[in-house]
């Protein structure tokens, strides 16, 4: 949000179009495929536009260390963590203070929407590594790592989709690229459950007025609603190729929302 | 938040079970915040600085500015650190050592609240483009813990700015100057119990509560951070309903500082 | 001690008066306050010339890391702890080696006071926040600390009342100011109960010849005294008040001794 | 490979049994790499990348470079910092925080692999000697492990250097350009289980081995690098067989790449 | 020091009750040291070095020195920087890692017996104002230790400056040149055991020991540096007899270095 | 092995003789010390050329920290350490990545060596302090550390002895010291037992032919052999003397082999 926009960039060109072709209500391409890892319980892999995102989920298992153990339900641990050239300058390897607070806010998100009750004393370990950085990968993680959590075949209340909505030009847009993240005015990531409007994750940076809050939040919701169309099919993918034995191909398993 | 002890139910029936009644158990309406005391200029050997009560819960925040390099990609603008200690003197369960979780969380939505609210004229920080600037030191040092370290790090950093003086003259730079300054963001945080929303928890309140907004706005009402905390969730009335609550309370705030 | 006299300085004048207009043997004004925070079990706030101090203590309680743990008494756990914002170019938060000694020290001389037979297996935590600095912070950190322990109710031998004395422009002064303590030839921080003529904390940095020292620790013991008597009193406020149950105003609580 | 449970006793009887019959759990004959597949330039925010599976282990390798000062003995040498995260996303015995022994003899294989091949013509990284040269940061991240990091990590580095562009332009140093490589060196590695000697164990098979030996070699079959772990011994037969069948084994490699 | 298990108490019993007969377990006098080695200049690698055994304590000393910036509010003098590691090779209770209360005090005691004696004319170590000192690292390791780290460790100090070269041809600054000295500053410990005083305590003997007084003189006798630890107390008066016990003891290490 | 040869610079002269004037298959001179400390278990001091080395062994000892503990058998910590003043620029205490990595490789030879299943739920704990270093202290550092286990009365399969062999000036040498290893083509250090041929440490940095690789480690071995018999000369003397209550001269028992 906070650098100069370059000289004869124009984020909204006089299409209404945005640097990279897409509406103002548009998301970017979105992939999802359950399943990637092997030695995980549960995993997923995320594509979204230029963000490369994987999700691994450990447990529920004996919870380290002992003192954050809860006799009456399991906890959530998360670690967000940026691989060092996920981004243009080569990050330092080990979570900085981006990736705690990431880490905190997605695993509480996490938290609400598995039945914690059910395993006392445990840990539900899940782990976010970003391959490749492209604004919104909050949201791209959290959306793959709930994915994750159905993959590991832990019991859930419901998926969890993420996206964010912002203002760009005066104009409120929905899920940011890295360039309108940088020279935009507004950046809003939610995450949030369609069937029953549960707000889990809510941030806003910038400066939005309320009537453009309210806009903002109405496109992310409709993005939210397309990702979580998608994260479904891929969890219905991978349990039908399972059932088929490996029988369907990995190519046509794929989705894309346009 | 994260442990739910035995107690904590017994205290959250309790609870509950007043603002049922429209009332909470230190009195104060829904949307009523506790007694603010703002001393400024407390500290002698800071460049601004804030000591704050909101109730019983106590910040001491300190400003510190110097020398130094920008970053690459902003050549011409100050650089602003903000960093919030939970010591463990505010409180039994904080510990020394690096900052937890809480400490990150509430650093950055501090750090938020300031920066993208535009508050402070950064580029009237700069000294000598790519070469020097002045860097800004926000130090929040939470004393006296219950409750709501949102509101009280983030309103006694904001009244610790405002009376800032830029050390010129200490680093041979001309005379020195009030810190430059745009808006005044004021946060407030609700948190949701059951299904009530209330302003400017307790601890005893924020223990039992399911999940917290915390909303930055400005002079015009408008919108300048938000940040949602807690495993429960807000419906989007809810999400609204705080909003209001918090510039209803900010506006109180407003006039003190 | 180690940096050179600005040029037209005069630590001493002709008339024996310091920069700050004390003569040698008085002490800076001083002001205690007990039973200043809700949270801690005890705490205690100093000013001491430009010295503002915090000091809060929890305990006895369970004693964390376990493997301190003494079965057969409490043990003592001081963190002396300089905001950054209390000297003059800012200081990085979190131990650095100055306050981990000075810890050590006051911790020594506070477990000396405390009967810690009565609370085998616990730590008293003692947490000591300088706000402001001015030189003699340890002194005033363990002055207040002691004030804390007695205003956390655990019992004591007596309390314990700090002060320096050294050596500036070839005189024995009284309690060290800032410019004493950088262009002064040397220091002496002295913790002492008159009652008992016992000495807990003793250092000295700097050139001193043997009758010097003697001279020194005089000018202590006196200054230890008169802060022994502000210490009864900010405690007999703090029980008088309690008794008249906040009948008197704080601000006619506060005392001074000049 | 430390703590000997009693299940991997009865691991280690199963997997040797099989060895006795000349069979390996998997399927594979002694020298038999597991099979391979590697992604070149996966990363489009890296200079240079490589995600590689080797069996159901997974890395993948981001380079990065930067423009920064030579070390005070090379000042006509670019620099070259090699690192292996074993991050817990691929294995439920990986820890966050500092690099575990394992996770650092890894790092410092891998990256003597490279350097002391001279498979870098380092001098060519030299912008102004004394003052600035390219810095490259190798950085391999473990995803799913199933023993022989060494192999997969090397591997997937020189995949990844291989299609490493330096990125001048961005630096303002001219035009981008191939990372200039001299040789190509191919880890290769061997444990023994009882008296049996195997290339590219599974974990399984690592952990009821004794002994590791790694060998880099070059295009003739010289070698590069080795490294000996584990607790246990081999004898100079052993060694001269391993090398041997790493050999044989990294010109299995070298046509993949 | 801190914990007291019932054998100390034991052992306590019977040091107090051959005190009270004048005596000490190992045969000594009150105020004598135990036989002192130092071997001076044992690390050719170093600037300066001693290596020093006091009775069955024993420390190596390591000076270093190179070129760096001085300080902003000392810019005509060198940088002088004490460490003292307190090794897990020197005792089974030292532990690797960050330096424990006892070796940071240990580093800032001896530390103080250097810079607040002037041992050392750092102004003589200046190379160009504000721009390039000689920095000087004072490295103490303890090798075994049987109590009083604190004399083995300063006179160690002392003896190692004393046999440092400045060496300024490799740095590029003209001819090497001795280590520009003033004072040479000594400093004994006495510990009180019971109500009695005894110098250069064994371990045995500062483990029953209620307090420590450190004191570093000069030739002339004059005070440099004091420091006293431990949670017991001392009197004015054995405040007064130690001084004299250290003076007394530093005369005869005196001739020693 | 990765600095240029300074101009004028000859690793190898006319008459095949080294920089230090030995011979290509000449160790250098070497002494062993065991049983040099008090407190430590087990200890030994080597001198090999310019190395000055230490190493103390304790245990077995209560294993920390506990979650290492074998319940079959103890366990090996080794921590090999080059004081900060060792080298000729001035290293900063504690551990680096090289550190670890021969401690862990150094650590594992040693568990070879040692009856561990004697000792379940122990740790041995070897610590190497190198005071002085000049390539080749890895292999000095096993050499010494074996020593010390056996002072330390530790049942033992054998002790291990260990040197290096590389390549100079196209010539294969043993036993590389400063110069030879910065400006030589490759370095190999071994330890090797010569009564059974078992190999327990073995590296390669540099290039070799294989046929050089062989002759490199025909050297090796010749020098393993000659410090397998110092270390049990050391030992010997050691016992000697102890049998013989400080008869002998320390003086005399120093041994170098040339």
């Amino acid at each position: 949000m906070s650098m100069d926009l370059p000289e004869g960039m124009k984020l909204i060109d006089e299409n209404g179009k945005r640097l990279d072709g897409r509406n103002a209500d548009e998301l970017r391409p979105i992939r999802i495929e359950a399943g990637v890892l092997r030695r995980a319980d549960g995993s997923a892999y995320v594509e979204m536009g230029k963000n490369k995102i994987l999700a691994a989920v450990y447990g529920p298992r004996e919870c380290h260390p002992r003192h954050l153990q809860d006799p009456t339900r399991a906890i959530v641990q998360c670690h967000y963590n940026m691989l060092s050239f996920s981004v243009d300058d080569r990050k330092r390897p080990g979570p900085d203070r981006r990736s705690v607070e990431i880490s905190k806010i997605v695993g509480e998100a996490l938290e609400y929407s598995i039945f914690l009750e059910q395993f006392p004393r445990t840990s539900i370990d899940v782990y976010i590594a970003v391959l490749q950085a492209n604004a919104g990968t909050r949201c791209a993680g959290l959306t793959a790592a709930s994915v994750a959590v159905a993959d590991a075949g832990i019991p859930m209340r419901d998926l969890i989709p993420a996206c964010a909505a912002g203002k760009v030009a005066d104009t409120i847009v929905l899920d940011l690229n890295k360039e309108e993240d940088n020279f935009g005015d507004a950046d809003l990531p939610l995450a949030y459950i369609p069937r029953t409007g549960e707000v889990l994750l809510l941030q806003m940076d910038g400066h939005l007025t309320q009537a453009e809050f309210n806009r903002a939040i109405e496109l992310a919701k409709g993005g939210c609603s397309q990702i979580y169309a998608v994260q479904q099919d891929a969890l219905r993918r991978k349990y039908s190729i399972a059932a088929g034995e490996n029988g369907g191909k990995e190519e046509e398993a794929r989705g894309n929302v346009a | 938040m994260s442990q739910r002890s035995p107690l904590s139910e017994v205290k959250k029936g309790h609870i509950t079970t007043l603002l049922a009644k429209g009332k909470r158990s230190d009195g104060r309406s829904f949307g009523e915040l506790r007694p603010v005391s703002i001393i400024e200029g407390a500290i002698e050997t800071a460049e601004g600085s804030a000591r704050m009560k909101l109730g019983n819960t106590e910040v001491v925040v300190g400003i510190k500015m110097a020398v130094g390099e920008p970053f690459a990609d902003t050549p011409n603008k100050g650089v602003l650190t903000t960093n919030v200690e939970l010591i463990p003197m505010a409180f039994e369960e904080f510990e020394s050592g690096p900052p937890s979780p809480m400490a990150i969380e509430l650093s950055r939505v501090v750090d938020r609240g300031i920066r993208e609210s535009q508050m402070i004229d950064l580029e009237a920080l700069c000294i000598t483009p790519e070469k020097e600037v002045w860097v800004l030191y926000v130090d929040v040092y939470a004393l006296d813990y219950d409750g709501n370290l949102f509101d009280a790090s983030s309103i006694a950093a904001v009244a610790a700015l405002r009376n800032t003086m830029v050390p010129a003259k200490r680093f041979g730079k001309g005379e020195d100057f009030h810190l430059p300054l745009r808006s005044t963001p004021i946060s407030c945080t609700t948190v949701k119990i059951g299904d009530y929303l209330v302003v400017d928890p307790t601890l005893e309140e924020e223990e039992v509560s399911s999940a917290r907004l915390t909303v930055a706005t400005d002079e015009n009402g408008d919108l300048r951070a938000m940040q949602k905390g807690g495993s429960g969730f807000f419906t989007f009335e809810e999400v609204k309903k705080s909003i209001e609550m918090s510039v209803e309370a900010g506006r109180a705030i407003r006039g003190k500082i």
